[in-house]
C-alpha cells in the first residue's frame, strides 16, 4: 500500500526525523490559512499518490499569499499521471546548503533491507540508478544487529566529509531504519534530505511503501488508504481478497495463480489479442468469489468477452465448473464466456459446461484462441 | 536421486490439525510421503488419520521421531514463528506453504537459518515433489506427475502445473519439482535451487519457469552459463504487465524499468537457455536441444 | 533507579500488556474518589520503594467505601522497612483463578537478558528460588533475535498446559522483554501474572528497576524518580555524581575507587569501627568534588572522624592533596580528618599536609588505626 | 610472556583526541606501548603526539597500520558502537575503559563478538599492563608494576593499585595486571581471564581480587581446583556492604541475599585458595604458601 507524502511523514516524525512542519489543505482559502500560520514564504506541494510531482508542476514555492492563491489553485484539481489531486501539503520553505537521497527497501538478492544513499539528492534516483550506478552507496543491514553507529557513519562520511553533517546524516539513517522497521515498509525514501544555511539536517519530502501483508499488524494504518487515489475495480477487488490490476484490453481475464494469470495474458497478446486485466481467483471453487470477479471484470465496458483458465491442481475440475455455473446464473452476464479448466476430473467438468452457454476449452491455447474469435476480433 | 530429499527423509507437518495443514497433510500421506509427525499446540497426544502422531512443539516431536524436515501450514501471523521453531528443534529443510508472510519477518528469519545451516524453501510456494521418492513436501497435484530425468523450478504455482502436465504427457518425467514461491524474500531463490539441481546426477535437464520482479532469473541465467551442462529452457511470465504493478505475486513487480521480461528473456537468451514464447512451447523446446 | 509500581505500569501498558486501571491517591478522600470511579471492590495498594508491602500490611482489600476509609488511612503514613507511605494506588480488585511470576534480569553469566518464569505465583520470588529453585524455569534471550514465539511458548506451556493461557501467558512474555529493552531496565517483574474467573490474563503487579547508566537516553524518566523516598544525603550525592551509601557508623570515608571504598569501609570494621558511608570520589583532584563529598559526610551528625583513603595511581598525589586543602579550607570542618595518600609525588603530598590539620598516614592500615582513635573509640 | 597482547601486538586508541583518551594515550605511549593509530571522525590526517596518525574510522585505521587491537576511550553513549567498530574493523582485542556504559548496549554487542572472535575487555575497567611486554592498554599506573612471575585479577581499579604496589615492594613482578571492570555484563570475566592465566606458562601465581555481587568468584574457585597448580590467593571487597545496595560498581550489589563476601570467601577457601583479611595481607599470603 502506497501513503501520501504527509502520511510518510507523520511516520518519520514518530521515528525521531526532523521534519518541517506542515498542513493538509483541500481549498485555496485552507491553503491561505496554513500559509499564515506557518510563515511565508512555503511549499505547496500536490499529495497525490504518483511520481514526478515536481516536474508535473504540482509543488511550488509561494513567497507571497497571492502565490499560494494561484499556485493552490492551480495545483487542486490538477492531474498528474491520472491522478487528480484533491489536496496540497503547505509547508515552510526551507533553504538548501546541500541536499542528499536516503533510501531503504527490502533487497531480494541480500534477503536485507538495504539502504541506499546518495549525494545525487533532490533528483530522480532511478535516473540515478541508471546513469551514474557509482554515486549510490548501499548498504544491507543485518537484521540482528541493526543499522550500527558505525555502519550508518561510515556511509555518511563519504557522503559528506563533514563530520557535524556526516553525524546527522547518520542519525537519520537509523531512524529511517526504524520507522522502516515500525512501519513494516517496503520502500521509505528521503529526498532529498536537506541541510539548511544553519547547518540543520531535515526531511523535507517523504515516501513510504506499506508491506500489504503485514498491514494485520497496523490496525491503524487502514485509515491511511486514500480511496480517492484507488481506481473503483481495484478497491472492489481488494475488498474481496483478490488479486486484480486493471488494463486497458477487452478479453477479461480469470485465472487461478499469479503465474499462471500473467501467462494468459501474455497469451492473450501473443494471438494479437489484448487483455483487459489481470485477476488472479486463487485456489478456491468458491461461487461468491468467481461472483466477485465477475462483476468487477463485468464492471468494465471494454470487455466483450472473458475468460476463465484454471488449472485444476488438487481441487477437482467438476467442483471448479459448478462453482462458475453457480455463479453465471447468479448474476447477468453481457458477454460470451470461455472456460478452460484442467486437472482431476476434467472430463466431468467438461461434461457439466456442454448443459450451459459456457464456452469449454482443453487448453489454454484454445482457450485464447476461441475468446478473442468471440471477441469479434 | 532428486533434490533436498529422499523417501527415507523423516518429515513433520506444523500446522496438521488446520483446514489447510489437513487437507494438505491428507494429499501427502497418500502420495506415499513419509510423515512422521504433526505438530499444533493444544493438540499433543492426539493422532492424525489414525496414524501420524501430533505434538505440542516441534521440539517434542523431533525427539519423539526423529524427524528432519517440516512443512508448514500456519497463518501468515505465526508463519516465521514457525520457521524459527523448525530450525530451532534441528529440522534442516523447512518449507514453508503460508501465503501473505510479512516480508520483514523473512528477513529476520533468514540470519537464523544460516547459522544452523537450515535450507528454507518459501515462503507462499507450493513446496516440491520428488515424483521418484514419493515424497510430497506442499500442495503440488500429485496425479500430474511422474518420475523422469528432468528438473523444475519456478517462481508460480499452477503456471509450474501447467509445465509440469506437459512434461509428464509427452513422457518426460521429473526429478523433483519445485515451486521456490513469489515472495520478495524466499529461503531457496533460483540461484539456490540451480546449484541444488547442478550436484544432482539424476537431473539430465532442467526448466526454469520465471517471471518478472527481480533479477534471480538473470543471475541464474550466469550460473548456467557458467557451470551448467544439461539443456535448460525457460519460459518467463509477465511480458504484458505493466510497470509499477504487482501481478498477484509480493516479487513480481516491474520498478523502474528493471526486472522486465525482455531482460530476463535476453540475460537467459545470451547464456545459450532457449526461451518459449508460449507455455505449450516449453516441452518442444525442450526436446528440440535435448540429444538424449 | 527503582520506580513505583504504578509507574512499571505505565511502562508495561505502553508496551501492549493488560494492566488493570487505577489512581494514585495521597488522601483517604482521594482513595474514596477513586474508588467510586472505578468500582468496589478494590485494591488499595502502598506505593514505596520496598518489597513485602503485603506482609506488613500495606496492600488490602476492600470491600466497602468503608473498608478503604479503614485501609486508605492506616497505610497512608504507614512506616514499610524505613520508607514512608505517601501515596496508594487504588485500583479494582481482580478475581484470581490462577497467579504466575514472569520476571527478567540481566544475568551476568549468559551476558543475556534472563526471562525467569514461575507457576509459583504471588509470592516472594526470592524465597522461590531458595526453597524451590526447579520450579523457576529459566530462558536466556538472544539479543539477535529476541524471545521467539516458540521459546516463549515453550515455558509458557510447562506453566500453564492450558493451550489458550499458554499463549496469554508466551505473549505477557514477549511484551515483557519489549518493556525491558524499552526502558532499558535491569529488572522486569510481572508477581503475579494472573487469570481472571473469565480466563483474562493481567499483570496486576509491576516491578522495574531502570539502568541508572542509560538514563541519559530517557529524559522522561527524570520525572518518574520519586524525591521522598531518596535518603537527602544520597540525593546530594547522586546530583554532585557521587557513588553514595548511606550507613549508620562514625567513621566518614572518602575513598577514590569503589572497590578500594568496600575495602576501606572493610578495614574500618576488621579494627573494630564501624563506617558511616560507602563513598567513592572517583579520580578526580577537583577541590568541588571534595567539598561536596565533605558535606554530604558531614551532613551526618554521627560522623566522628573523616578518612581520606586516595591511591594516586596516574593523577600526582601532590595535586590530590591541593585539591583536599583548598576544599577543607572553604568551609568548616567539626571533625579530624586523617590523609592517606600514596602514589606518585607521594612525599611532596605529605609536606603539603604537614602544614595543615590534616593527619597524614603512609599506608590504608594506619590510616584506619588514627583515624579510629581520633574518632574516640 | 604474558597474556592478551606481546609488545608487538599493534595498537590503535578509540577517542585518541578526547580529554580522557589524550591524556591516557600519553601515558601509553611513555610506557612504550606500541600504539599505530589512533580514530576520531573528522580528524583523519592529523597527527597525535607528532608520531601517531589519526583516522576517521577504525577501518581506515586497521587498513593503514594493520593495528590489532584497540583501547577505547570514547563516552558512554558511544562506547557499545565503538566496540562494535572495533570489531567489525577486524581487531581481535578490544579494551573498553568508558564508564558509565549501559548495560543492554554490552548485552547486544556481545554476541557480535562472538561471531568474530573478538576478545573484549571492560567496560567500565582499568584495562591491563603486561610489564615485561612494555604493553599498557588502559589506564593502570606503570610506576607501581614490574616485570615478574605474578597474574592478577581484579573487578576493581584503586584496589587492585594497591596491592599491586604491594607485590612491587615485596619484589614480585607481574605478567599481567588485568582490572576486568566492575559492570554486570563485561566481555572478559574472572573465568575468561583465568583461562588466559592458565594458559600461560610465564605466569606461576595468581592474584584475584573479587568484590561482593554475581558469582564470578564461586565459579572461578571450581576452576581454580579443578584446573591450576600455581599458588592462588584472593582478597574480596565488601564485606560490610548492607544488601540491595549498589556499591559504586553497577555489580556490586548484594541481592536476594546472593553475592556475599562471606559465601565467596568459603567457596575460595574451600578451593584451597586463601582469603585475605585485609589488602596487606595479600602479599604475605601468597609468600606463604607459595613454594618457589
Amino acid at each position: 500500500m502506497n501513503i501520501h507524502e504527509y502520511q510518510a511523514k507523520d511516520i518519520f516524525r514518530d521515528a525521531g526525523l526532523t521534519v518541517p512542519p506542515g498542513g493538509i489543505a483541500t481549498t485555496v482559502e485552507e491553503a491561505l490559512s496554513l500559509a499564515r500560520t506557518h510563515g511565508l514564504p512555503v511549499m505547496v506541494k500536490s499529495q497525490v499518490l504518483a511520481g514526478g510531482r515536481g516536474k508535473a508542476g504540482g509543488v511550488k514555492f509561494c513567497k507571497t499569499e497571492d502565490d499560494v492563491r494561484t499556485h493552490a489553485g492551480n495545483i487542486l484539481g490538477m492531474d498528474i499521471k491520472g491522478h487528480t489531486v484533491r489536496k496540497v501539503l503547505v509547508t515552510p520553505a526551507e533553504t538548501i546548503a546541500a541536499e542528499f537521497y536516503l533510501g531503504m527497501l527490502v533487497d531480494r538478492a541480500s534477503r536485507r533491507v538495504l539502504l541506499m544513499a546518495s549525494a545525487e539528492g533532490g533528483v530522480e534516483i532511478e535516473k540515478v540508478a541508471v546513469e551514474k550506478p557509482e554515486a549510490i552507496l548501499k548498504h544491507a543491514i543485518d537484521p540482528r544487529f541493526g543499522l550500527l553507529d558505525h555502519e550508518a557513519m561510515a556511509v555518511a562520511l563519504r557522503l559528506d566529509p563533514d563530520v557535524k553533517r556526516a553525524r546527522q546524516l547518520a542519525d537519520a539513517m537509523q531512524k529511517l531504519y526504524k520507522a522502516f522497521l515500525a512501519a513494516d515498509a517496503s520502500l521509505a525514501e528521503i529526498n532529498p534530505f536537506i541541510f539548511t544555511d544553519q547547518g540543520v539536517g531535515k526531511a523535507i519530502d517523504a515516501k513510504i511503501n506499506l508491506d500489504d501483508n503485514a498491514l494485520f499488524r497496523h490496525p491503524g494504518y487502514a485509515a491511511l488508504r486514500d480511496l480517492d487515489e484507488e481506481n473503483p475495480s481495484e478497491r472492489m477487488a481488494r475488498e474481496a481478497d483478490l488479486s486484480f490490476v486493471k488494463l486497458d484490453g477487452n478479453v477479461g481475464c480469470l485465472v487461478n495463480g499469479a503465474g499462471l494469470a500473467m501467462a494468459t495474458m501474455d497469451l492473450v497478446q501473443y494471438y494479437g489479442g489484448r487483455p483487459a486485466n489481470f485477476l488472479d481467483i486463487g485456489g478456491s471453487s468458491n461461487p461468491d468469489k468467481v461472483v466477485n470477479a465477475l462483476r468487477i471484470i463485468l464492471g468494465d465496458p471494454n470487455v466483450e468477452v472473458i475468460l476463465f483458465n484454471i488449472f485444476g491442481g488438487i481441487t477437482r475440475c467438476d467442483d471448479v465448473a459448478r462453482g462458475i455455473i453457480a455463479a453465471t446464473e447468479r448474476m447477468e452476464i453481457r458477454v460470451p464466456i470461455v472456460v478452460r479448466l484442467t486437472g482431476t476430473n476434467e472430463a466431468e467438468a467438461r461434461e457439466l459446461l456442454t448443459k450451459t452457454d459456457l464456452v469449454p476449452a482443453a487448453t489454454m491455447d484454445e482457450a485464447v484462441q476461441k475468446a478473442l474469435e468471440l471477441a469479434g476480433k | 536421486m532428486a533434490i533436498f530429499c529422499t523417501d527415507q527423509t523423516k518429515i513433520l507437518i506444523q500446522g496438521i490439525t488446520g483446514r489447510d495443514g489437513s487437507f494438505h497433510a491428507k494429499s501427502m500421506l497418500g502420495y506415499g510421503t513419509n510423515i512422521v509427525a504433526g505438530v499444533t499446540p493444544g493438540r499433543g497426544g492426539q493422532t492424525f488419520e489414525g496414524k501420524v502422531p501430533v505434538f505440542d512443539t516441534v521440539k517434542d516431536a523431533v525427539a519423539a521421531t526423529g524427524a528432519e524436515a517440516s512443512v508448514i501450514f500456519v497463518p501468515p501471523a505465526g508463519a516465521a514463528g514457525a520457521v524459527f521453531e523448525a530450525a530451532d528443534a534441528g529440522c534442516k529443510l523447512v518449507v514453508c506453504i503460508t501465503e501473505g508472510v510479512p516480508t520483514l519477518d523473512m528477513v529476520k528469519v533468514m540470519p537464523y537459518l544460516a547459522e544452523r545451516g537450515v535450507r528454507l524453501v518459501g515462503p507462499n510456494c507450493p513446496g516440491f515433489i520428488n515424483p521418484g521418492q514419493k515424497a510430497k513436501l506442499g500442495i503440488m497435484p500429485t496425479n500430474i506427475v511422474t518420475p523422469g530425468p528432468v528438473g523444475l523450478i519456478s517462481r508460480s504455482g499452477t503456471l509450474t502445473y501447467e509445465v509440469v502436465d506437459a512434461l509428464t504427457r509427452a513422457g518426460l518425467g521429473q526429478t523433483t519439482c519445485l515451486g521456490i514461491g513469489g515472495d520478495p524474500v524466499i529461503g531457496t531463490n533460483f540461484m539456490d535451487a540451480l546449484q541444488a539441481f547442478h550436484a544432482d546426477p539424476a537431473t539430465q535437464a532442467l526448466v526454469m519457469i520465471g517471471e518478472i520482479g527481480g533479477d534471480a532469473e538473470e543471475r541464474a541465467a550466469d550460473f548456467v552459463k557458467a557451470n551448467m551442462k544439461i539443456p535448460v529452457v525457460s519460459f518467463i511470465a509477465g511480458r504484458t504487465a505493466p510497470p509499477g504493478k504487482r501481478m498477484g505475486h509480493a516479487g513480481a513487480i516491474v520498478s523502474g524499468g528493471a526486472g522486465t521480461a525482455a531482460e530476463k528473456k535476453k540475460a537467459l537468451e545470451s547464456a545459450g537457455i532457449p526461451v518459449a514464447d508460449r507455455p505449450a512451447d516449453v516441452v518442444p523446446l525442450l526436446q528440440q536441444i535435448w540429444k538424449r
